[in-house]
């Protein structure tokens, strides 16, 4: 019932129930929500709590599949005749959200607090060993296409552009026929580069403006959306399918048969590495995600969600580890970090629990992309620990807010 | 399972790979230096590198295998980089004491690798320049002699091949170049200190008239810039303050080095700005992603950074062209009431190699009572002080006549209780400052330059009344002469007819071709002309040329005196006076058994070393 | 009788508290002038403790402080009064900075009121001889390594030429931390720095 | 002005106060565990020095001449200033501070036996006191990054100090060489 970042939904069906694929699950009254809809056909068997990829737990839907594919009724519509309200009603409907990984409600996004001129479609693969969007840019351009127009239609911006990084020649040639003849379409080439693909990174790769720290891409009149979530966008629209499949890279060297896969959402683990052919002994790491900034998979029977875009199983050669070696100063993670932070410090400081120091160092901007653990020779825990200072200064702000004083400036 | 974290894609660089680069890049300056030395320079980089891999390894428990001795490869560099600055001639005991004191006391101290706030090769090169000059500063002086860092030559290309004698590592600036560009090829090291630096050291040499390319490739700035600047624990991570860092240490070596006739400015301006480091670096945190402004705010930056360089240097500017006014509180020692001071107004006024000695004389013409002015380099310029003996030659009084010692510190000299001291003694007497006569705490350098001003003073007065008489009796005949140079023994032939110098030879010299040629086809000249030792250096080979000076001074003495014509240099006293003249800045006395040889060595090093020490 | 053994050893001013750096950095450069200034300095404890503990309970506490400085600056000039007239030489070497003890001797008076004069009169005795002890110790190993002598007899120049370092601040500053961690080592209480 | 300007860097970096003359390191030891801590007890410090020079280029007149009471006079100056100055910053850090740092004395004491007069007292004081307060605040930006490092138990607190401000001394010595 957690797909997405915001309140979970509370389930609509109860054990016992019989459930077609596409049928709502869970719904909600927040504002911050995406409802959740049955990937299979079949009897509800168990409403609990079940332990998802990453270890933690989650209000889950057990169903036993029938294999009947019984389909609910896709409501089809028509982008033309739609207004940008009642887009955001199908989007919302269809229970979509980002699919990159970030799990924020497309439909809230389709509604953007300033005014918006240009849409952005993330064509540069968040992570290496992702192919996922490259994959549905090269098959589904018409589609993508679609789900561009039909953003830009809800959000009322002027333009759209695709990045791609230009290591994907395939994904921009298809790009550029799909959108020949749309003038208000375009195909940016990107250089390749980690991590091109994050929001903001991006708008300053295409549009060379910067989103000020704490400020949303509305703020300079964007909005970004993955390939897939604008597909996922076009299918919600235009078919009326919601949100019950979705396309997942199984890749890494301990895999047999690396490949994209379009899989139902509820799917374990297991069985999306089993149709790969399983894995080539024990993997060094199992990875929900790419490889840079993935949860560990702790669950092999844990369940895809909308948001998982790939699992790694990377083998010895290729995985690498924390050793926390001693930090020799070399500078390397703050030429490499590309929100401009000093890494090796925040690190220490975030490691010994002194907020006020990694606050001031501003800790809040950082994207969490690994690079600084990445090229890290002493290859300390940079990242994690970072994630742990960030944790800390919320606490430490939502104190600050409970209490109405200023513990630091 | 064990839980890890991500990410879990890892650069495969190694402290390990990123130290054996160091190694790596650092050997064409290994070569270069052996090749230019010999094995000695081999022995003293190997042992410098052992002791210091070995000091580690015990200190922090490793256990003894070969790989746990050589760790992280960081003792390593740590003891190669000493090794190269240490000076070819230095005796086994200082690599090896000095790799323990950067490793034991820079480093692990400070809590291991990645700690240390300053860079521990050159912490420990620093300790051994204050604790045991002369092992350090004997043949490093050498280079400066020979070498005009202050000249106006233009580039020089044997300073650029390595054909300079010197510190092991810091002579061949193309090997030093070739490994540099090995660690920027392998991107260990960027370009903003280097760059900065050097680039910093030549607009202020430019700004203050020197030759720009010899200030940044002699005197070991080079190696500095490339090697000790770059030490990734004690520079700022900040690519801001990595400029800000390299510009200090070219600015700071400098302006060292003005200060200071030592070349090895870079040591300490480095160490300084390692000290510096860590507020540089949370003054320079960089630009974070999405916070103000990118482009503008990095003109702005670095308008700043000039905008301040600039004021820095032009303050430095207005300093160095205004040198401290030296008030005198009596400007001249003629207006001094000499009369009354001797209590006599029979007073003969006697000038002897430019000093001028006030005599009052006894019945038989000896000198009875003396007053006369001295001078000695002191801190800030020459102390001139005013000596007055009593019958017995010993001092009756010592007055300080002028001096631009720093208010507060050096000038305390001219207190009465240090003054005091001096009252009583005559030439014979020890004058080991500290022991004979106590320093003044606050004032040490300026102490010792009276302490040693007055030994030299009472020195001379001797040699003026009493010792050998000068050139112009010279007995005919031919001489040999020999003395020490920096590349070893030099030995003249001396041809003496009607009283006066008509030949002189050098029969035998090893100094390095090419700076010394001037010295040796113009000093016979000169020495000639001037019908005496005492002649005008060649500039750009001062060092041989006082070596020749002395020779032809000692075969002088030899038929003055009526020696035996052989001198022969005894390799032995030369290695134990050396170092002492060195470390008491003055005569000491001469090494039984090679009277002469001390004597010549003497004249060539009284004043060619005129080093102010430390404390 | 506790309160002097841990003046001498367990709370010695200089090696375990760290006070009275400056004497021992910049003035104790021979073993001779660690001498005399750790008497100097054990007989300025002695007597201002003395005196207020005589006369300090007379006074209103809002002057006690000054009283005590004022007492303690009366001391230590007269004292340097007497050695400059006596043994001028001595003072050349200690320097100017001998009335620096006046500090380090405010810091170490205790400020509480002492039960009994013995008390008194022992911790200051034992504070005293630590820093005699302590003085003489860095004088001896400063005036080895930079004189090459003990107490101005030459021990090791023929062997080992000494070594400016050791005479000036810089080197004083070393030796006296390594001497502290050595302490510290021995102590294995780890160096408690009250800051 | 040359000559302000030249006393002001000779005392500063060449004569620095704390590691070229020894001075002043109970306020190294104690007072530098943060950047503002040592900022304050500096300001404080820095303060007393500029008090206790304008009072000695006021009273230049009636300093005593003999050097015993000389010396009395200075160090009650320093005594007094060093009362005025937490007064003047407004910056108290703890009693025991009202009382005197070495640093003070032995400034005051260094003007004492130089023997200049009048406004050179103020910038002796200031080149002094400038170097005094930069050695303490770059001292604790060094104990900021000594604090994550894992330094030896024994070298812990004193010890490091003392040996990171002996190191820092030889650094200084380059100028004087």
């Amino acid at each position: 019932m957690l797909q997405h970042i915001g309140a979970p939904c509370e389930p609509v069906v109860g054990v016992g129930d019989k459930v077609k694929v596409g049928q709502p699950l869970g719904k909600t009254q927040a504002f911050v929500c995406a409802p959740v809809h049955s990937s299979v056909s079949g009897e509800v068997i168990a409403v609990e709590d079940r332990p998802l990829v990453t270890g933690k737990r989650a209000l889950s839907v057990v169903i036993r599949n029938d294999g009947q594919d019984d389909m609910v009724r896709f409501e089809e519509g028509d982008l033309e005749d739609m207004s940008p309200d009642a887009i955001r009603q199908k989007v919302k409907a269809a229970g979509i959200v980002g699919m990159g990984g970030a799990g924020f409600p497309a439909h809230i996004k389709l509604n953007p607090p300033k005014p918006v001129h240009t849409i952005l479609i993330n064509g540069a693969e968040c992570e290496p060993y992702l192919t996922c969007d490259h994959r549905l840019m090269v098959e589904k351009a018409p589609q993508l296409v679609g789900g561009m127009l039909a953003i830009m239609k809800a959000t009322g911006a002027s333009r759209g552009i695709i990045g791609i990084e230009e290591n994907k020649p395939d994904a921009i040639k298809q790009m550029q026929e799909a959108t020949k003849g749309q003038e208000q379409l375009s195909v940016a080439v990107l250089k390749v580069k980690y991590p091109q693909g994050a929001e903001k990174q991006l708008i300053k790769a295409i549009l060379d403006k910067e989103v000020a720290s704490g400020c949303l891409p509305a703020d300079v009149g964007c909005v970004v959306s993955n390939v897939h979530t604008a597909i996922a966008i076009y299918e919600a629209v235009v078919q009326g399918k919601p949100c019950y499949e979705r396309v997942v890279t199984v890749s890494g060297g301990s895999v047999v048969d690396p490949r994209n896969v379009l899989v139902r959402i509820g799917t374990p683990i297991q069985a999306l590495l089993d149709f790969c052919g399983g894995l080539l002994g024990e993997p060094a790491a199992l990875i929900g995600g790419g490889p840079m900034t993935g949860p560990p998979v702790l669950d092999v029977y844990g369940p895809v969600v909308k948001t998982l875009s790939g699992i790694s199983a990377l083998s010895y050669e290729e995985a690498g580890f924390d050793v926390n070696r001693p930090c020799i100063r070399c500078s390397r993670c703050v030429r490499a970090c590309p929100a401009g932070l000093t890494p090796n410090l925040l690190g220490d400081y975030s490691n010994r629990g002194m907020t006020e120091q990694v606050i001031w160092l501003r800790a809040q901007d950082c994207i969490e992309c690994g690079l600084c653990s990445y090229v890290c020779p002493s290859k300390r825990a940079l990242v994690t620990w970072i994630k742990k200072g960030k944790a800390d200064c919320a606490a430490l702000r939502a104190k600050e807010r409970e209490l109405g004083v200023s513990i630091c400036k | 399972m064990q839980v890890r974290t991500g990410p879990f894609l890892r650069d495969t660089v190694t402290i390990e790979q990123v130290m054996g680069d160091v190694l790596i890049a650092l050997i064409p300056t290994v070569v270069a230096g052996v090749l230019l030395y010999g094995r000695h320079a081999l022995m003293v980089v190997v042992l410098s590198t052992l002791s210091a891999v070995l000091t580690e390894a015990i200190l922090t428990r490793a256990p003894l295998t070969p790989k746990g001795i050589v760790g992280d490869g960081s003792a390593a560099v740590t003891g190669l980089l000493l090794g190269l600055i240490l000076p070819h001639t230095t005796p086994y005991w200082v690599p090896i004491f000095g790799s323990f004191f950067a490793i034991a006391l820079v480093k692990l101290a400070f809590g291991g690798l990645g700690h240390n706030i300053f860079n521990p090769a050159l912490a420990a090169r620093g300790m051994l320049l204050l604790a045991f000059t002369s092992e350090m500063i004997y043949r490093t002086d050498a280079v400066t002699g020979a070498t005009p860092l202050w000249s106006t030559g233009s580039f020089s290309w044997p300073l650029f091949w390595g054909n300079v004698g010197g510190v092991i590592g810091e002579t061949s600036v193309v090997a030093i170049l070739l490994g540099a560009a090995y660690l920027f090829y392998k991107r260990h090291i960027n370009w903003r200190i280097p760059v900065s630096c050097l680039g910093s050291a030549f607009i202020l040499a430019l700004v203050w008239g020197l030759d720009p390319w010899h200030t940044i490739m002699a005197g070991g700035l080079m190696f500095a810039a490339f090697f000790m600047a770059t030490d990734m624990v004690t520079s700022p991570v900040t690519p801001v303050g990595e400029l800000v860092f390299g510009a200090g240490c070219g600015v700071l070596t400098l302006m060292i080095r003005q200060y200071t006739p030592f070349p090895e400015g870079v040591t300490f301006a480095i160490l300084i700005m390692n000290a510096l480091t860590p507020a540089i670096d949370s003054l320079t945190i960089p630009h974070v992603f999405g916070v103000g402004a990118s482009h503008k705010d990095r003109i702005r930056g670095f308008a700043l950074t000039v905008g301040i360089v600039m004021v820095l240097l032009g303050a430095l500017a207005v300093i160095e062209n205004n040198e401290p006014r030296v008030r005198p509180l009596i400007s001249d020692g003629h207006y001094l009431p000499m009369h009354e001071l001797l209590g006599d107004p029979d007073v003969d006024v006697v000038e002897v190699n430019e000093t001028r000695y006030y005599v009052v004389r006894d019945e038989e013409g000896d000198p009875r009572r003396v007053a006369f002015i001295a001078e000695r380099n002191g801190f800030n310029g020459p102390i001139r002080f005013l000596l007055l003996l009593n019958s017995e030659h010993r001092i009756e009084r010592v007055s300080v006549l002028k001096q631009g010692e720093s208010p507060g510190f050096g000038e305390l000299i001219t207190r009465t209780a240090f003054l005091e001291q001096f009252v009583g003694l005559d030439k014979d007497s020890s004058f080991t400052a500290g022991k004979d006569i106590q320093v003044i705490s606050g004032a040490t350098v300026s102490s010792r330059a009276v302490i040693s001003g007055v030994e030299r003073a009472l020195e001379r007065f001797d040699e003026a009344f009493f010792g050998v008489d000068g050139p112009g009796t010279l007995n005919d005949g031919t001489f040999l002469g020999q003395a020490a140079s920096f590349g070893g023994p030099l030995e003249v032939e001396v041809v003496v007819s009607g009283g006066k110098i008509t030949s002189v030879t050098i029969l035998r010299h090893s100094d390095t071709p090419g700076f010394s040629d001037p010295a040796i086809s113009g000093m016979p000249e000169r020495i000639v002309a001037a019908n005496s030792a005492q002649v005008d250096v060649v500039s750009g080979a001062t060092l041989t040329s006082e070596a020749i000076m002395s020779a032809v001074q000692a075969a002088l003495e030899s038929t003055s005196v009526g020696q035996g014509h052989e001198l022969e240099l005894d390799p032995e006293a030369l290695e134990t006076l050396l170092p002492a003249i060195i470390e008491a800045q003055g005569p000491v006395e001469a090494v039984s058994g090679a009277a002469v040889t001390s004597g010549a060595v003497h004249g060539a090093f009284r004043d060619a070393l005129n080093i102010k020490e430390g404390q | 009788m506790k309160i002097f053994w841990e003046g001498l050893f367990k709370k010695n001013p200089v090696l375990v508290l760290a006070m009275g750096l400056v004497p021992a950095v910049a003035i104790t450069t021979t073993a001779l002038n660690g001498l005399i200034l750790g008497i100097s300095i054990t007989f300025v404890l002695l007597a201002s403790s003395i005196i207020n503990f005589v006369v300090i309970p007379l006074l209103p506490s809002s002057s006690r402080l000054a009283m005590r400085a004022l007492i303690l600056i009366v001391l230590v000039v007269a004292l340097y009064g007497v050695i400059l007239h006596t043994r001028p030489g001595l003072v050349a070497g200690l320097g100017i900075f001998f009335p620096f003890m006046v500090a380090d001797a405010f810091r170490l008076q205790n400020s509480e009121d002492q039960p009994t004069f013995g008390q008194v009169v022992l911790e200051a005795l034992g504070q005293g001889l630590g820093f005699i002890w302590a003085l003489v110790l860095i004088g001896v190993i400063r005036e080895l390594l930079g004189f090459g002598s003990i107490f101005g007899k030459e021990i090791i120049s023929a062997v080992l030429r000494p070594m400016s370092l050791a005479k000036g601040v810089p080197g004083g500053l070393i030796i006296v931390g390594l001497l502290l961690a050595l302490t510290n080592a021995v102590n294995k209480e780890g160096g408690e720095l009250h800051d | 002005m040359t000559d302000g300007l030249d006393i002001l860097i000779e005392t500063a970096i060449t004569g620095n106060l704390v590691l070229i003359q020894g001075l002043g390191l109970y306020a190294l030891t104690r007072y530098t565990k943060t950047v503002r801590g040592a900022a304050i007890a500096g300001l404080n410090t820095v303060a007393g020095m500029l008090v206790g020079a304008a009072i000695l280029w006021l009273l230049g007149d009636i300093v005593p001449t003999s050097p015993t009471s000389q010396i009395g006079f200075y160090v009650v100056v320093a005594f007094v200033s060093a009362i005025v100055a937490p007064w003047l910053t407004r910056q108290n850090t703890s009693a025991e501070y009202h009382v005197v740092d070495t640093a003070l004395i032995g400034l005051l004491l260094l003007l004492a036996v130089r023997g200049v007069t009048g406004v050179q007292n103020v910038w002796v004081a200031l080149g002094a006191s400038l170097g005094y307060f930069v050695v303490l605040v770059i001292m604790a930006t060094i104990r900021e990054r000594l604090a994550l490092a894992p330094v030896p138990k024994a070298f812990q607190g004193v010890p490091i100090i003392l040996i990171t401000a002996g190191l820092l001394g030889i650094a200084l010595l380059g100028f004087r060489f």
